[in-house]
């Protein structure tokens, strides 16, 4: 099929055969802060994180317009210690606000991989879960696992700033158990990520021994 | 006393005519004989000089004839000083210029060597002469000689240089006749020191008359501004053993005409003139200097502003003052013909005079080029070499005499002077190479001069006491007037 | 030997002391900013969270060895200045080396700090790091102007460059500087308003314009350690200003640790006074770009520095 | 002595054999050169003593010469940089055209510098000012091709203005006071500004010019950066502590012989003289993209800080410069070599085209790290030592309150051109043509890491330096100099523990980093420069976002009325126009023959028409 | 037969006047010729006419009225106070060979710049200037 496709936009059937795919699941090694073997120390730091999220919101689609509202007087993510950050090295979230087109999905990429562990992805509005409106867009990604390891989705199309925040609590509620951060994970699955990745982004320019 | 100063004159002339019948016998006489000649009249310049030294004043009538009808040759420590400085710079031009002339057609060398010959013996006659007319009769053989020489070069803008050479030293002729008829008229005498005698009967307006029509017409001959516009026309245009012959010996001749008729002839007082006069030549002539395109030409502004600081000297007039005039005067033959001849293997070496041509020269002339560069810094008056220290005694003169404004003057002037030296020296060594390797090298003789040159004027910036006594007994002869006139007046 | 414990058992709690007000005092602004902004704001700890978090993220990235080295010499900086800042008089606890140094060394000791950030974040390559530290550095040339002016003026009026001289004066006297000599003291509020980079002078590390400047490239440990010197300069400076014109803490009669409670609360109130006069200028301004603030600091303020130094003539007899 | 006369003989000699050695074999030229300025050294700590003095006749002229404190603590910034500096230049000049001449001029340099430490009267000073004057003009036209017709020669028709400007005040002494050597003429009274004040005036101009003093500076920035940068260690080092030398010589007389009170203008002239020069050197300093240029313009601004030391005339202040004249000479002389380490190493030292060299030449940054916190003044480096002094003696002891102001100004700007200067070169990110680039030579590290190292134990025991430079003073007239090996004390008595400090940063530093090194040590990555968030764009391997070019373009936007005063256009300006000037001057030479006859005619006339008054 | 001598006592006055104002108007002519005219020729006729001014000049100052020819011979040993003085003469004989040479120098010199340049107009001849 991909023959006759010769600029390399996935097929409808593409599309539909990824979104059986689930994403890679983790092992056990590969999450530091599972629940069998938390600790006191564990807690505390688990404590620490969660109350202070640093978000580094990629404004990509729509979805950013969300941002401010959330952040600001009206409904203050902040007493949650959420606040932004400006570069990917202090950020804890990465929050992709709307459909990724594959241009865009090189650069988010190369950002979460500049983040530092134990970083989260916020998956915000319906076109990062199965592309939503763009759904047939020869130029857009549709589902976002398929590249990055996703915490958290939030649905809608725009998820209102309520949702936002209830997505950001349930992430809380994540790291506390110890369930969320999956850079590890990332890594372990690289190849089947990168894989992913390289079929959708022709020029792909990534060093190969890319120390990260 | 077996050698006289007749000597020096007469040798010389009767050689130059023996030169062509001599050619006749042997093709290299032309050459090898103004050499022998002058290195003669060096050994007959350092035993009058010595003896001068030891036993005082030498004044050698000729044939006999008393003043005023008769001549006579007159050697005091400072003419003895300056006919020896002459000689021997004569001599180590010549040696520079003997295979110089190789280049020239055969035939002309024995005119050209033949003219040299006159004109070292004219200055040497200028110097030592005790007679007024005597001394126009030199100043003219002097003149003849130079102009010939200028217009050697057939190719070039020779004759024209020397075309206005002649205008202006015809003038300076005209002018000197006028001045000795007043004197003559007035004293009714031509030896110098009689006329020293009997100057002050002469009616004061009479007397300054006289004085403007000598300081004319010596300041020409002395380069003094702005009687000075053959000078540079001539330096450059003329050959340039012979531009070296000018700077050393012709305009040293003019100063010390210039000098004697002033400080021993006249009473009138002439040193704000000399002062003023010299700062301006001298200012004149280093801003002339600064922007020529021309080396030798630049050389020769630099010539007469060298000529303007000995003026500034003697125009101080005391004791130091005249020292540092003399050394300086010294000094500038040395370091000045230095420059001529190097300067000369430059230009020999890239086809035009142009300074452009000299750029990163130093790779095809090490040798030349650091004698130039040796030359400039000495000139200007950098220590440790020659020029500093004649500099130094004129500052200290003036300082003496509170000449402030001199003395700011003359160090701002010697900072343009400064200026164009070093960038020549600059560009002789640092500027981008534009012209074809040398193919002139300079010949062993002319080594063997410049060496001798170069060699002297770190000597004698290491160690000026070498050469202290001699100035300190010509300066004292100058400015001891009476002692002058009372010797010529007893010996005759 | 006793004495050497004692000293760095003293050095350790001002170390500890700074560090907590400083982080409280941080939290406290975020806090109020955020009740000026009518929002509800993070806990007034949130800022202990944020350490905590940034000291254990798992990986960190550094970028060289000045990189590695940048929180390091913001620590030094920090440390050794507050080693030779009298927190207390008269209090053994608090004296650690305040008698061995003086003003003009601690003028320049307080430059360490960021000339090493600096440093480390030229190292990483970043551009906005080091746009943010060419901001940075011309800022900062234009508010040590009218500091040094007062502080020139403090030296001249009480002939002594010693801080604790100044402070002992206070002491003694019962006068306190900003009375003594208020030009200096509105010379130092004004250029302390650039020393604590808060709006209108926070353009060094404008989040939105250069990510953070200088600081881009940091996150994790290095963010962390960058934060908690941040925190203790930032006691540092207001303990400075209370030393300096707000008459210093601690001068109770009451003896034992009773006083040196007393004194704390004191050097809190004083330091908290102070504190709120940049958080408010901030919460109230817009930004100035760097040149406007060189230009702020270049005028008024220098204006009152050299009103405060012909003040200190003039009451010291010297003027004319 | 026949000592001193030796000692100046070994370098002469040196000089010339170098320059023969040259032509025989290149490889030993550099070698024999660096031995014999070693030999001269050891000649000179072994065999004279303090107190020698050698009298002897030159040209009808007394001179002496001879060795006391103050000389002696000038020979060790020129000796000591000097060896340094000549091993340093064996593997800088390696390759390059005409070493004989490089060498010999070089150590005609050092001669002439000595020649002037021990000259003890004003002719031989005169004469080694100008030795050391021109022969280092051969080596600033050393790499000058193309532009020797501005660079060279501004250097030297400054220096040639002050050294005419000395050599006037020479004239006057030896009119006024009948004596040319140095000590008679103190005695006489010579420096004195009660009687002839320009003799003064004109010894501190010509001294000023060689130390870079507004407005005569402007020789300086092309000179330093045109220069073979192992010579610039020298020259910046300690031949424009030449000039300090004899500033401090004349002004010590001068507070010392009379009520400082009286003269305030002097002071106040010196001082802000200085003031002005530190704060235009510093503005230019950082706005330049050449690093050679930069640190010119910064050896400017230090020189400025020194004569602002001097100018207080109290002990502090002058302490003050003597220590920062040594300081310099360590730091500056350091920074050029590493200017000049960059410039071997990568070909340039063009600010906008070398970045990121940390990782390729780590001592020498360090090197340059350690100089350039010492050139800030930041504590616990040497250079803070000198910044207390000079702000303590400004603040406590000399009524000069502004400058403390101005100089403070000119010392926070500093700061920027540090950063610059360390940014430009090692920091940053790496460029793929500097990839190749290898750490210097071992033969130019070890004379830079001697001044590094230098300069930080200078920084705990600044007494090394106060003991020698405290006798320096005695020798000039102070009395009762005191010091500590490493405490500070103003008269107010407020001191500062250098030690103590030393100590504390020390450990301070070693916990931090220890903390912050184990502290994750495993997962601690260490990425390239490459490696930046810029918005998730990856760069390419071309590209450099280092950001270079106008770098400190708001200070300038902010400063700009400071930098409308550039003496460097006026002095061009006067140059240009003085030239044509001359150009319209020397059109009286009209080629014309008869022109010329009419001038004789019209000089004629005129001289008989004044005749009166000329001859009168 | 004129006696020139009784005329020459009955005009002794105006002949003097005569002679020295010859003199001078020569030496007028020769520098207006030398500084005014254009043509090489015509400036060196204007040296020589200079020149021979000055000659004049040197010739009448010697001259004492009624005086002899300068030669001593015998019987007529009193000679010295009645001739005129002869050192002018002797002055103006070897000035007269010193110019004729300077103008046969000049005179060629002449030939070669027209040679060289094809002019003789001195304004042209600037090859060398400044």
């Amino acid at each position: 099929m991909s023959e006759k496709n010769t600029i390399g936009i996935p097929t409808v059937e593409e599309i539909k055969q990824a979104q059986i795919d689930f994403s890679p699941r983790c092992t056990a090694a590969g999450r530091v802060n599972d629940k069998e073997t938390q600790k006191m120390v564990d807690y505390i730091l688990n404590f620490a994180r969660k109350h202070s999220l640093f978000v580094l919101a990629y404004g990509t689609g729509c979805g950013a317009i969300e941002i401010p509202a959330t952040m600001t007087s009206r409904y203050d993510a902040e007493r949650f210690g959420i606040r932004g950050a400006a570069t990917p090295r202090q950020a804890d979230i990465l929050m992709i606000t709307g459909y990724l087109s594959t241009k865009t999905l090189k650069r988010v990429i190369r950002v979460y991989e500049q983040m530092q562990d134990p970083k989260y992805v916020i998956a915000f509005g319906s076109c990062t879960i199965n592309g939503g409106m763009y759904f047939d867009s020869y130029n857009t990604i549709k589902a976002l696992d398929r590249y990055l390891p996703v915490d958290v989705y939030i649905a809608g199309c725009m998820p209102r700033p309520e949702s936002v925040i209830r997505g950001f609590v349930k992430l809380q509620e994540l790291i506390q158990k110890g369930n969320a951060g999956n850079g590890e994970c990332y890594r372990e699955n690289l190849d089947w990520y990168r894989e992913n990745q390289q079929k959708v982004i022709k020029n792909w320019d990534f060093p190969e021994n890319y120390n990260w | 006393m077996v050698i006289t100063p007749v000597h020096y004159i007469v040798v010389p002339l009767l050689a130059a005519f023996a030169i062509p019948l001599l050619t006749k016998i042997y093709k290299d006489a032309a050459r090898l004989i103004p050499g022998i000649v002058l290195f003669y009249n060096i050994i007959v310049s350092f035993n009058l000089l010595k003896y001068v030294n030891e036993h005082g004043i030498i004044s050698e009538t000729i044939a006999g004839w008393q003043a005023p009808w008769g001549i006579n040759l007159v050697i005091t420590p400072f003419t003895g000083f300056l006919a020896s400085m002459v000689s021997v710079l004569g001599f180590i031009i010549w040696l520079y210029g003997y295979r110089f002339k190789r280049t020239l057609k055969g035939g002309l060398v024995k005119y050209y060597e033949i003219l040299q010959m006159m004109m070292i013996a004219g200055s040497i006659g200028v110097i030592i002469t005790g007679d007024l007319f005597n001394m126009f009769v030199f100043i003219e053989i002097v003149g003849i000689s130079a102009y010939s020489l200028t217009a050697f070069y057939r190719g070039r803008d020779g004759a024209e240089a020397s075309f206005k050479y002649l205008l202006i030293g015809s003038f300076a002729s005209t002018f000197l006749l006028l001045g000795i008829l007043i004197i003559y008229t007035q004293t009714g005498t031509l030896n110098m020191a009689q006329i020293a005698e009997r100057m002050h009967e002469v009616p004061q307006h009479m007397k300054i008359i006289a004085l403007i029509f000598f300081l004319i017409s010596l300041g020409i001959e002395a380069e003094m501004f702005p009687l000075n516009g053959w000078a540079p026309d001539a330096y450059s245009q003329a050959p340039s053993p012979t531009s070296a012959t000018f700077a050393a010996v012709v305009s040293i001749a003019g100063v010390y005409a210039l000098i004697r008729v002033l400080f021993t002839l006249f009473d009138v007082p002439v040193n704000n003139y000399l002062m003023i006069m010299g700062f301006v030549t001298m200012l004149v002539a280093e801003i002339a200097a600064i922007s020529q395109k021309d080396l030798k030409r630049m050389l020769a502004y630099s010539s007469i502003g060298q000529v303007g600081l000995v003026l500034i000297a003697f125009g101080i007039g005391s004791k130091l003052a005249v020292f540092g005039a003399l050394f300086l005067m010294l000094n500038h033959a040395v370091i000045k013909s230095l420059l001529f001849m190097t300067g000369s293997y430059f230009i020999y070496n890239t086809d035009n005079k142009k300074l452009k041509s000299l750029n990163g020269i130093h790779k095809r002339l090490p040798l030349v080029s650091f004698f130039f560069s040796l030359g400039a810094l000495a000139i200007v008056g950098f220590p440790p070499f020659a020029g500093f220290w004649s500099k130094f005694y004129i500052l200290i003169a003036a300082g003496d005499a509170r000449h402030v404004y001199l003395i700011v003057g003359v160090l701002g002037v010697t900072i343009i002077e400064l200026t164009y030296y070093l960038r020549i020296v600059g560009r002789i060594y640092f500027a981008k190479e534009e012209e074809e390797p040398a193919s002139h090298k300079p010949s062993i003789n002319a080594i063997i001069a410049m060496s001798a040159l170069a060699l002297f004027i770190l000597v004698i910036g290491v160690y000026p006491d070498l050469i202290m006594q001699p100035l300190n007994q010509a300066a004292d002869a100058l400015l001891n007037k009476t002692h002058y006139i009372n010797q010529i007046l007893s010996l005759n | 030997m006793n004495d050497i414990i004692f000293k760095i058992g003293g050095a350790f709690l001002t170390a500890i002391l700074a560090f907590t007000v400083g982080m409280f005092y941080a939290g406290l602004r975020r806090k109020i900013t955020a009740r000026v902004q009518n929002r509800v704001g993070p806990p007034i700890y949130q800022n202990f969270l944020d350490l905590l978090k940034l000291q254990s993220k798992r990986t960190n990235v550094a970028h060289g060895f000045m990189g590695h080295m940048a929180p390091i010499w913001i620590i030094i900086a920090a440390m050794t200045v507050l080693m030779f800042i009298p927190i207390l008089q008269n209090n053994l606890w608090f004296e650690n080396l305040t008698l061995k140094g003086d003003l003009i060394f601690l003028l320049y000791m307080m430059v360490f700090g960021s000339l090493g950030m600096a440093l480390g974040a030229g190292q990483t390559g970043n551009p906005n790091s080091a746009i943010g530290v060419s901001r940075g550095l011309s800022q900062m040339v234009g508010f040590e102007i009218p500091f040094v002016m007062a502080l020139v003026a403090l030296m001249l009026q009480f002939k002594t460059t010693s801080i604790a001289d100044l402070m002992h004066f206070q002491f003694t006297s019962g006068h306190w500087i900003i009375l003594e000599n208020p030009f200096a003291f509105l010379a130092a509020l004004l250029s302390s308003l650039g020393m604590f980079r808060y709006s209108p002078f926070d353009i060094v590390g404008a989040p939105a314009e250069l990510a953070s400047g200088p600081m881009s490239e940091f996150g994790g440990k290095y963010l962390g350690t960058m934060m908690t010197g941040g925190a203790v300069f930032a006691f540092i400076k207001l303990v400075l200003f209370v030393d300096l014109f707000l008459g210093g803490a601690g001068n109770n009669s009451v003896e034992g640790i009773m006083g040196t409670g007393l004194g704390l609360l004191e050097l809190l109130l004083k330091t908290f006074l102070f504190y709120m006069i940049p958080v408010f200028v901030g919460l109230v301004s817009p930004r100035y770009r760097t040149e406007q603030a060189i230009q702020f600091f270049w005028k008024w303020p220098s204006v009152f520095g050299i009103l405060a130094i012909l003040w200190a003539l003039y009451k010291n007899g010297t003027l004319l | 002595m026949e000592m001193l006369s030796s000692l100046l003989l070994i370098f002469l000699i040196g000089a010339i054999t170098t320059y023969f050695v040259d032509s025989i074999n290149r490889k030993f030229t550099g070698i024999i050169a660096f031995l014999f300025v070693l030999l001269g050294s050891l000649f000179f700590y072994s065999n004279i003593h303090i107190g020698d003095v050698f009298v002897f006749q030159l040209g009808g002229i007394e001179m002496q010469w001879g060795i006391n404190d103050y000389s002696y603590y000038f020979s060790y910034i020129v000796l000591g940089l000097g060896v340094l500096a000549l091993l340093y230049s064996i593997k800088y000049i390696e390759g390059k055209a005409r070493q004989g001449y490089f060498y010999a001029s070089f150590l005609l340099t050092i001669l002439g510098m000595i020649g002037v430490i021990i000259s003890q009267d004003f002719v031989s000073l005169f004469i080694f000012w100008e030795i050391m004057t021109w022969a280092s003009f051969l080596l600033v036209i050393y790499n000058a091709y193309y532009k020797v017709k501005t660079k060279g020669i501004k250097y030297m028709i400054f220096s040639a203005i002050g050294a005419y400007a000395m050599l006037t005040a020479i004239v006057f002494i030896k009119e006024h006071y009948n004596t040319l050597l140095i000590g008679e003429a103190i005695e006489r009274g010579a420096f004195n500004f009660q009687q002839y004040r320009y003799i003064p005036i004109f010894l501190l101009l010509g001294f000023g010019i060689k130390a870079a003093v507004m407005p005569f500076h402007v020789w300086a920035p092309a000179a330093y950066s045109k220069s073979p940068m192992s010579f610039t260690t020298i020259f910046s080092g300690a031949m424009s502590k030449m000039g300090i030398f004899g500033i401090g010589l004349v002004l010590s007389t001068f507070y010392l012989q009379h009520n400082p009170e009286n003269f305030y203008w002097v002071k106040l002239a010196l001082g802000w003289l200085g003031g002005i020069t530190a704060v235009m050197g510093t503005l230019y300093a950082l706005i330049q993209v050449d690093a050679k240029k930069l640190l010119a313009y910064s050896s400017i601004a230090q020189l400025g800080y020194i004569v602002v030391g001097l100018s207080t005339g109290t002990k502090l202040g002058v302490m003050a410069a003597l220590y920062l004249a040594v300081l310099h000479a360590i730091f500056k002389g350091a920074l050029f070599m590493v200017a000049g380490a960059v410039e071997r190493q990568v070909g340039t030292t063009d600010m906008t085209k070398v970045s990121g060299l940390i990782r390729r030449m780590p001592w020498t940054f360090f090197v340059a790290l350690v100089s350039i916190i010492a050139l800030a003044g930041i504590p616990p480096l040497g250079g803070f030592v000198g910044k207390w002094l000079l702000y303590e003696a400004l603040i406590t002891e000399s009524n000069n309150y502004f400058l403390v102001i101005v100089i403070f100004f000119s010392s926070t700007a500093a700061f920027l051109y540090s950063y610059r200067f360390l940014f430009g070169l090692f920091l940053g990110q790496e460029e793929k043509e500097t990839e190749h680039v290898k750490e210097a030579p071992i033969s130019m590290l070890i004379p830079m890491l001697i001044l590094g190292i230098g300069s930080i134990i200078i920084g705990s025991f600044p007494g090394l330096i106060f003991e020698p430079a405290a006798k320096a003073m005695q020798a000039i007239g102070f009395k009762d100099v005191t010091w500590q090996m490493s405490l500070l004390s103003n008269i107010w008595g407020n001191t500062t523990h250098l030690f103590l400090i030393s100590m504390l940063i020390f450990s301070v530093f070693i916990i931090a980093f220890l903390f912050l090194t184990l502290k994750g040590l495993k997962k601690t990555r260490y990425v390239g420069t490459k490696e930046i968030s810029t918005s998730g764009e990856l760069p390419k391997e071309w590209e450099n976002f280092t950001f270079q070019h106008n770098f400190f373009k708001p200070f300038e936007r902010a400063a700009s009325p400071l930098y409308h005063l550039n003496m460097n256009r006026i002095w061009k300006d006067l140059g240009k126009n003085t030239e044509a000037f001359f150009g319209f001057f020397r059109k009286l030479y009209t080629g014309n023959g008869q022109t010329y006859a009419l001038y004789v005619i019209i000089f004629l006339v005129l001289l008989l028409l004044f005749k009166d008054v000329i001859f009168s | 037969m004129i006696d020139f001598h009784t005329i020459f006592e009955q005009y002794k006055e105006i002949i003097s006047i005569a002679v020295y104002g010859t003199a001078v108007f020569l030496i007028i002519i020769g520098l207006y010729a030398v500084l005014l005219k254009k043509h090489l020729v015509k400036i060196v006729i204007g040296l020589s006419i200079m020149d021979a001014g000055i000659h004049l000049l040197f010739v009448a100052v010697g001259y004492i009225s009624g005086g002899t020819a300068p030669i001593f011979s015998p019987g007529n040993e009193n000679a010295a106070n009645t001739m005129v003085d002869p050192v002018p003469q002797a002055l103006v004989l070897t000035a007269i060979v010193i110019g004729f040479a300077v103008t046969a120098l000049a005179l060629s010199l002449v030939i070669r710049l027209y040679k060289h340049h094809h002019t003789a107009n001195i304004d042209q001849l600037k090859s060398l200037k400044w």
